[in-house]
């Protein structure tokens, strides 16, 4: 790929830092207004990695550098997932060089990654929260891949770009009955993917219900910065995969100055519209105990494979 | 030569015997007689093998009395390999084995007449003589099953003589009707009936009575061979029999039986102008004796009634192999061979296992590889190759043996002995694993006894092995003449 | 090139007799020695063989028609197909040999190494040969002479009644699969050819259809036993754990894959394909014994078990590539069914390396701390760092994570299955998605199950003295183990040619296309149908690249030492293994949400300090057993059955010696009936 | 001329056959051993006859033989045996005696269907007679199936042998001479080891039931 190509990356990963503490602030945000809180600024998210990154770390004895390892890959598996995902422009150069079915096992390498941080120093609540988020990222895999399927059906190829493009290209398509489930599909997943109610409440701190956090429960200082970072990010990614491959419009297909700002505007504000869904969402319903999240990742399921079968009708 | 070489074959035993006889108190020296006499008529019967591989039969004695062509020089070669080898895994022979002189004289003189018979009834020319040969046999081997005294091995051997006189009156009942038939076609009355007679005027025979005749005779030779459902006595008497004789009954005993049936198939076929007949009834006895055997071997509690049983399916399975034309015939008398060899070494192992645990139960026999390593490997050795398994030539010859049975179309039957055999595998297994490994329990004294006798074990495993992955020119040869004479 | 391959085959055999000749050692030390140089020789001369094959295209061919002239003679063949399997097995030989060059040695003493090597020895030389054999009784020989040697390293240990009763399994299992391999091999040969494979392959096609079809499903059952395909996997976990750990790397990574290679020599090559139903029974097949494979992988609790039962996932994952193959073949998409093919065999590649690593790290724990039990392992990661580094690599592999090998061929099976979705009819299509369902949960289970594999062994507070005073293995076995590991790195930089390879060899086999001309463009790894492309060496690059920005990153803005300070406990003081998650505890949520299918019979054990208050509580013992489906559904009948039988059989031989005349007069009577028929 | 001869052979085929069916309605061993002496005599007899109508010198030979050997040989071996070890009565038969009559009638019914084939082909002023010989050993056989004395089972196996040589003296006027006297060798040889077993019995089991014989099975 040549320089432009690398420079839209660079840029495109910035961005995206940049916005995803953004995005969790919004949600949160909304949450305490939608709960009658007047709740922390937006922008709180930035302040919170400022200060973490400014702390030092405190590492259990029992943890080897696994352990440390761990943050580094979780940030910088799901950093390169989103330089996949068509944010702002398509195609993206490293579309060619890794698919949906790459975006998802990419993702899959930084659970990978947490959860053996998580065991590491040796704590009962690493373990558990480890082996919580391994069920469900194992339950949630089929019906991503349905979804991944339906879309690829769709596009008649699994690179993000093409899809986003074929979408562009005939709108009629973001209409079809496999668009549709495959998105709310994806939704699903993507609320248990991304710990967030009604999988996992990312507020709680009560020992026995937390998933996420209580993997991370020993990081601290720089190294949870990364991890929350990277989680906010992986949110993000979603985001845009929801809004970019089912509702591609605005994206720039070329480098004009104007199709650039278009693109932007849009993306950023298809994030906004996602985050307070989310947000209206996380208030209006309580957590699931954890033996009901299977249901839940079982009826995803079902809606990716009604997305694979509407496409054979079509044809 | 042909005189001297049937002489030298049959004679040796006859002298052992009355050596044995007349010797008194039993001395050593005696028991190495036989089993010098063993060696020799080895030798002969070797002798005989190269003879009959020039094709031609030898014959010898008044009007032809003795005739020895490929297939009684096969089995002649299995009878004198095994009763060597039983002769010097004997009683009577080591200071030490713990035998009394009369039980020593007893085993050397009945077995060497056993023996005896059993040659004379592979190389006699006459049908009648043969059968008397084969009914001495019943005698003379059912004298030795209670060689120490039992209550069981009376019992064995009253079942014994009874079950297999009243077979073997029956073949003698099919004798004569075959007789019957020969004689309303020649009148020549007298006339004594050989093979090759009788084969000339075969196809005059009447059909009919050829067909009762092979019942009877079937029903008769096959108590005898272990055909399920006159098997019966079989488990019984070989599993209390002396170690060398159940080895020698097992092992050869059968294969004179079986060599009758075939003889006897022969011609029947021959009268009937077609195998159709004979090779059905044989089949459906021979699928129900796998089916027995196998099934007994599933909850069997004693090692030597394991191998009696195995006897019997392999027994149905040479039955089996027998109607599957020329190529399954090739392939059963090579099974013949080979598992005359396998048994033998398992039974005369078992004796050894039997001297040192004390017991013939499965259960009370563990880490046989630790205890006797040679002992326990050859036993692995002759159990895997029971088993079919290679490099032993048991896999050979049954690959040979069910290939056969696929491609004169017997599917289903040759399925059905696939599965039988593989339950029989499966039980066989099961049973013997155990025994090998495991932890050996405790008082059991370790280390080898009496190296010495194991010298022919060893060589017939080898054998056994050479057998698997080479079937030498010379058999090879042999066994297409006599499946040729088959298909002719 | 010519002329070479003979000399590189008997190379190949005097190093596996090299290796089997340790049998005839003065010393134990001598045994090991010979025994590792030979398998490495001749394992390095077998892979140049198949390099050889594959990429000069010429073939080896041997005959010794004296051998076993009743049977038809041996005789030798090695085409592409089978230089495939040769190559898989040589390039394991080399790194195992090395490996139990050292690893032998914690046997001697209590077992006898000798036998250990010649039985190592025969079992390269026979997996060798099998993938050359081109006769029928040359292919059932090697195939018996390898299960045998097999068994006897899986009896090994032979003292303890574990190892003799998975023993008896395996040997059972085997047999019953040689006796449907014979059965189609007879069945193969029932039109009049000899047993050669080139005059099968002209006779199959005469063969009727009902034969055709009989003599599929016998091969799948026959094979279907060796490579481990559920139902008949059973002997499976119970074998290969009870073998010396690197003879389990042998049988896990090599040995079960030549029931692939049977299945593909038989169906595609001798009976040409056949109806799309053959390809959806073997999806199927694929299908249930990924599931059951990893499902049960995931709730065991012995390191080596679960190692065997995820090799039962990996060949249901080969088995859905095989199937889908098979279909798309039938269907009449040749460039879908190389694609799916070439993703069988390159995961079957790929798993030979992370399933040897596996092994053999899995070898260096038990050889370091004496136990497989994982609820006693951990800390490892600081006792022995090379160890538990292999086995990171290669659990990440086998967890198919990108950029490593596993994930490669995993991605190639997505897009063969996707090709099939794009490109067939509603029912098949539909029968696909299940398939691409099943790959998807399978992969995550797979994940969470290595994730436990590597966290609970590896990681945090040792569980036992044991694993406390654990250490790191000799300089030998550490070389083995990484050589091995290197593999799975390698063969993701080097798809493309392998992958090239693979697909020049499906070519040879009738009906596929030759090479699509897609795999070869650069380092990016195009789907025939350019449907998808993907490039391992790329992401490995960006996350490389990502990885080393952000940690510089990280150093300049917060570049800190890290404090040393205590797992935090809610406030308790001193932390103890007891507090750890254990293996079973790991594995729990996943055991409750599919408790339909295991069927765990738990029962917890409280022990109070006084009877009459329960309150005070002393002990508290939990434990759990499952009753695997198969067990239920399958054996426990069967053997019922059959001692059912036994026991009628029992009750003729009464002991009454009037009975048993009476049998022979029966016998008599009913035969002069039926002779009064004729 | 002939037809005398086929009288005869008749006659004395029934008459052998008839001291089979006493065995079978008489208890008691003695009962047994004088009906086996009969029917031995008879035998020979009609061997005698057969000897004399079909001019067959080797077959007077037999005869007398068959005189000597189970005439009076045997009979007197087994009275003594029978002093020594079945003092009691023949215990009860596991086929009472009516439906052992039935049973015999039916098995020589069968013996004449089966013996169809000889009678088609065969010449002989004998052949009427050969199924009774059939008839005689299956009756024979019955006998051994049913009697529960290991020495009512010798018997029992000595009439198999009668059934036999009356089989081949019908047919076939009797085998070669050479396999006659191998027959007699054997049948000698063969009751005498079975006596042998039976006083091992005695000893061992201090009975002739066979009953006690039942350790073996499986």
């Amino acid at each position: 790929m040549d320089v432009t190509g690398i420079v839209c990356e660079a840029a495109q990963a910035v961005l995206g830092l940049a916005l995803a503490p953004g995005v969790v602030g919004l949600i949160r945000r909304v949450k305490a207004r939608l709960q009658n809180r007047r709740g922390a600024p937006v922008w709180q998210p930035y302040a919170e990695l400022r200060k973490l990154f400014g702390k030092d770390m405190v590492v259990s004895p029992n943890a080897s550098w696994v352990f440390r390892a761990a943050p580094f890959v979780v940030f910088g598996s799901t950093l390169v997932v989103y330089l996949l995902v068509p944010a702002f422009i398509t195609p993206l150069p490293l579309n060619a060089a890794a698919d949906l079915f790459a975006l998802v096992y990419l993702l899959l390498l930084g659970t990978f990654a947490l959860a053996l941080g998580g065991l590491d120093p040796g704590s009962a609540f690493g373990g558990m929260g480890s082996s919580r988020e391994m069920t469900i990222a194992a339950l949630s895999e089929p019906a991503i891949a349905l979804a991944m399927l339906s879309l690829a059906l769709g596009a008649g190829s699994t690179n993000l770009g093409e899809i986003a493009a074929r979408t562009i290209a005939n709108p009629l398509a973001a209409l079809s009955a496999g668009h549709v489930f495959a998105f709310a599909a994806l939704f699903i997943v993507m609320l248990a993917e991304t710990g967030r109610l009604p999988v996992d409440n990312p507020a709680t701190h009560l020992e026995l219900t937390m998933i996420h956090e209580a993997m991370t429960l020993e990081y601290s200082g720089p190294c949870l910065a990364l991890i929350e970072w990277a989680s906010w990010l992986k949110l993000t990614v979603f985001f845009t995969l929801a809004a970019n491959l089912f509702l591609p419009w605005g994206l720039a297909t070329s480098l004009t100055p104007a199709g650039l700002a278009i693109a932007a505007v849009t993306t950023v504000a298809k994030l906004g519209v996602l985050a307070v869904a989310v947000a209206v969402i996380e208030t209006r319903i309580a957590k699931l105990r954890l033996f009901r999240v299977p249901e839940l990742l079982a009826v995803s399921f079902v809606l990716g494979l009604l997305a694979v079968t509407s496409s054979f009708s079509v044809r | 030569m042909h005189l001297f070489l049937i002489a030298s074959l049959v004679g040796p035993w006859a002298l052992g015997a009355a050596l044995a006889a007349v010797v008194r108190p039993y001395r050593r020296w005696v028991g190495w007689i036989t089993v010098g006499v063993g060696a020799g008529s080895a030798a002969a019967a070797a002798g005989l093998w190269v003879l009959a591989l020039g094709g031609t039969p030898a014959e010898a004695g008044p009007s032809h009395l003795f005739r020895v062509d490929a297939l009684s020089a096969l089995v002649a070669l299995c009878v004198t390999l095994v009763s060597a080898m039983s002769m010097a895994l004997g009683p009577g022979l080591a200071a030490d084995d713990g035998n009394d002189p009369r039980t020593s004289r007893t085993f050397r003189a009945y077995g060497s007449l056993f023996a005896l018979a059993m040659l004379l009834a592979v190389t006699l020319n006459d049908v009648a003589l043969m059968w008397v040969a084969i009914e001495a046999t019943t005698i003379t081997s059912a004298l030795l099953v209670p060689l120490h005294r039992t209550r069981a091995s009376v019992e064995a051997s009253w079942k014994y003589v009874l079950i297999g006189s009243v077979g073997i009156a029956l073949a003698f009942a099919g004798t004569v009707l075959a007789y019957f038939a020969f004689v309303t076609v020649t009148a020549a009355r007298s006339h004594t009936l050989d093979w090759p007679l009788l084969t000339s005027v075969a196809p005059a025979l009447n059909p009919g009575l050829m067909r009762l005749a092979f019942v009877f005779l079937l029903v008769g030779y096959g108590t005898k061979a272990g055909l399920a459902p006159m098997h019966t006595w079989l488990p019984d008497a070989h599993s209390e029999a002396p170690a060398p004789l159940s080895a020698m009954m097992s092992g050869v005993l059968l294969a004179v039986a079986q060599y009758a049936i075939l003889r006897w198939k022969l011609v029947v076929d021959a009268s009937l102008g077609g195998a159709a007949f004979t090779d059905r009834v044989l089949l459906a006895l021979g699928l129900l004796s796998i089916l027995i055997g196998a099934l007994s071997l599933v909850r069997q509690q004693s090692y030597k009634r394991l191998l009696a049983y195995s006897s019997i399916e392999h027994s149905g399975f040479i039955c089996v192999g027998l109607t599957f034309g020329p190529a399954g015939v090739f392939a059963s008398l090579l099974h013949m061979l080979n598992h005359a060899l396998a048994k033998s070494t398992g039974f005369l192992l078992s004796g050894r296992i039997l001297a040192r645990y004390g017991t013939t139960d499965v259960a009370g026999v563990r880490g046989l590889i630790r205890t006797m390593p040679v002992t326990g490997t050859l036993f692995a050795a002759s159990m895997l190759a029971l088993m079919g398994l290679p490099p032993f030539g048991l896999f050979v010859s049954e690959f040979l043996l069910f290939r056969a049975g696929f491609l004169t179309g017997h599917v289903w039957a040759t399925s059905a002995a696939l599965v039988l055999a593989g339950i029989g595998f499966v039980a066989l297994a099961a049973h013997v694993l155990p025994m090998i490994y495991g932890a050996a329990p405790a008082g059991v004294a370790r280390g080898e006894r009496g190296r010495l006798t194991l010298v022919p074990l060893v060589v017939s495993v080898v054998a056994l092995i050479v057998l698997g992955l080479m079937v030498p020119r010379a058999i090879g040869a042999l066994l297409e003449r006599i499946a040729g004479g088959m298909a002719a | 090139m010519t002329g070479l391959s003979p000399t590189l085959f008997w190379l190949m055999v005097a190093g596996y007799v090299t290796a089997a000749s340790g049998l005839l050692m003065p010393t134990a030390r001598l045994t090991r020695i010979t025994g590792a140089i030979g398998a490495i020789a001749g394992g390095a001369a077998g892979l140049s063989l198949a390099c050889a094959t594959l990429w000069t295209g010429e073939s080896l061919t041997l005959a010794a028609p004296g051998m076993i002239q009743a049977a038809g003679g041996l005789a030798l063949h090695l085409d592409r197909l089978g230089a495939i399997f040769l190559a898989i097995i040589s390039g394991v030989a080399i790194p195992v040999g090395l490996y139990g060059g050292a690893y032998s040695a914690s046997y001697e003493g209590r077992y006898s190494t000798r036998w250990m090597a010649l039985n190592v020895g025969a079992f390269l030389i026979s997996m060798s040969l099998v993938t050359a054999a081109a006769s029928a009784f040359t292919f059932v020989l090697c195939w018996e002479l390898m299960a045998l040697s097999s068994f006897f390293l899986v009896i090994t240990e032979h003292e303890r009644e574990e190892s003799v009763s998975a023993a008896l399994w395996y040997l059972a299992m085997t047999h019953a699969g040689l006796l449907a391999l014979l059965a189609a091999f007879y069945l193969l040969g029932s039109g009049g050819a000899d047993g050669s494979f080139a005059a099968l392959r002209a006779g199959a096609a005469q063969l009727p259809p009902g034969t055709r079809h009989a003599i599929f499903l016998l091969a799948l059952a026959g094979f279907g036993s060796k490579a481990g395909i559920v139902p008949l996997h059973v002997w499976l976990p119970r074998a290969h754990p009870a073998a010396p750990s690197h003879v389990s790397a042998l049988m896990s990574a090599v040995m079960v894959k030549l029931g692939i290679y049977g299945l593909l020599r038989v169906g595609l090559d001798l009976l040409g394909g056949g109806p799309a139903w053959w390809g959806t029974v073997v999806i199927l097949c694929g299908a249930v014994t990924a599931l059951t494979g990893v499902l049960y992988a995931l709730v065991e609790d012995d390191l080596k078990r679960l190692l065997a039962y995820s090799t039962i996932e990996n060949i249901g994952l080969v088995l859905l590539g095989v199937g889908a193959g098979f279909l798309f073949r039938s269907l009449g998409q040749p460039e879908a069914a190389t694609l799916a093919f070439a993703a069988a065999l390159l995961h079957a590649v790929n798993h030979a390396a992370f399933k040897g690593a596996l092994f053999l790290s899995a070898g260096s724990i038990l050889h370091a701390t004496g136990t497989r039990d994982m609820n006693r392992l951990g800390g490892l990661v600081t006792r022995a760092p090379w160890t538990a580094a292999v086995f990171l690599v290669s659990a990440m592999s086998i967890a198919a994570l990108p950029p490593l090998n596993g994930f490669v061929s995993e991605w190639l099976l997505f897009q063969a299955f996707l090709s099939g979705v794009a490109h067939s009819q509603a029912s098949i299509a539909g029968l696909l998605t299940i398939g691409v369902g099943a790959l998807a949960l399978t992969g995550g289970l797979a994940a969470a199950t290595f994730v436990k594999a590597f966290g609970i062994s590896c990681l945090a507070i040792p569980r036992s003295p044991e694993a406390e005073h654990a250490h790191e293995s000799p300089r030998l076995m550490r070389a083995g183990m990484l050589l091995m590991a290197a593999y799975c790195p390698l063969l993701a930089v080097f798809t493309i040619p392998v992958l090239a390879t693979i697909i020049g060899a499906l070519a040879e086999v009738p009906g596929l296309p030759a090479v699509p001309a897609a795999f070869h463009a650069g380092l990016t790894l195009h789907t025939s149908n350019g449907v998808a492309a993907m490039s391992p060496v790329a992401i490995m690059a960006v996350l490389a690249g990502t990885l080393v920005i952000v940690w510089m990153f990280v150093r300049v803005i917060a570049g800190r030492p890290a404090r040393i300070g205590d797992t935090w406990g809610c406030g308790r003081i001193g932390q103890t293994p007891r507090m750890e998650y254990t293996s079973s505890a790991f594995a729990e949520p996943l055991r409750r949400v599919f408790s339909q299918l295991y069927r765990p019979a738990a029962d917890t054990a409280v022990g109070v300090a006084r009877p009459e208050s329960p309150y005070y509580i002393q002990s508290m013992a939990y434990r759990t057993q499952l009753h695997p489906w198969f067990q239920r559904a399958i054996y426990e009948p069967l053997i019922a059955a059959v001692e059912r039988a036994a026991a009628w059989t029992r009750r003729l031989q009464s002991g009454s010696v009037n009975a048993y005349v009476g049998y022979i007069v029966l016998a008599l009577v009913v035969l002069l009936i039926v002779v009064m028929g004729f | 001329m002939d037809d005398v001869f086929a009288q005869v052979s008749v006659l004395g085929a029934s008459g052998v056959l008839i001291f089979a069916i006493v065995v079978l309605w008489r208890h008691g061993v003695m009962a047994y051993i004088s009906a086996f002496r009969w029917q031995s005599n008879v035998l020979a007899a009609l061997t005698a006859a057969v000897a004399y109508f079909g001019h067959d010198r080797d077959l007077y030979w037999v005869a007398a033989l068959m005189v000597v050997v189970k005439g009076v040989a045997i009979p007197r071996l087994l009275t003594r045996l029978a002093r020594r070890v079945a003092t009691s009565r023949e215990a009860e038969p596991f086929v009472n005696t009516a439906t052992s009559l039935v049973l015999a009638g039916l098995l020589i019914l069968l013996a004449h269907a089966a013996a169809r084939p000889l009678l088609e082909m065969s010449s002989a002023p004998t052949r009427a007679a050969i199924p009774l010989a059939i008839g005689l050993l299956f009756v024979s056989l019955f006998v051994i199936v049913s009697r529960k004395k290991a020495i009512t089972q010798v018997i029992g196996f000595l009439m198999l042998e009668n059934a036999i040589a009356l089989l081949a003296v019908l047919a076939t006027y009797g085998v070669p001479l050479v396999v006659e006297l191998g027959v007699f060798l054997d049948a000698m040889m063969g009751f005498l080891v079975m006596q042998i077993f039976v006083y091992d019995i005695h000893d061992t089991f201090d009975t002739v039931d066979v009953d006690a014989l039942n350790r073996l099975k499986h």
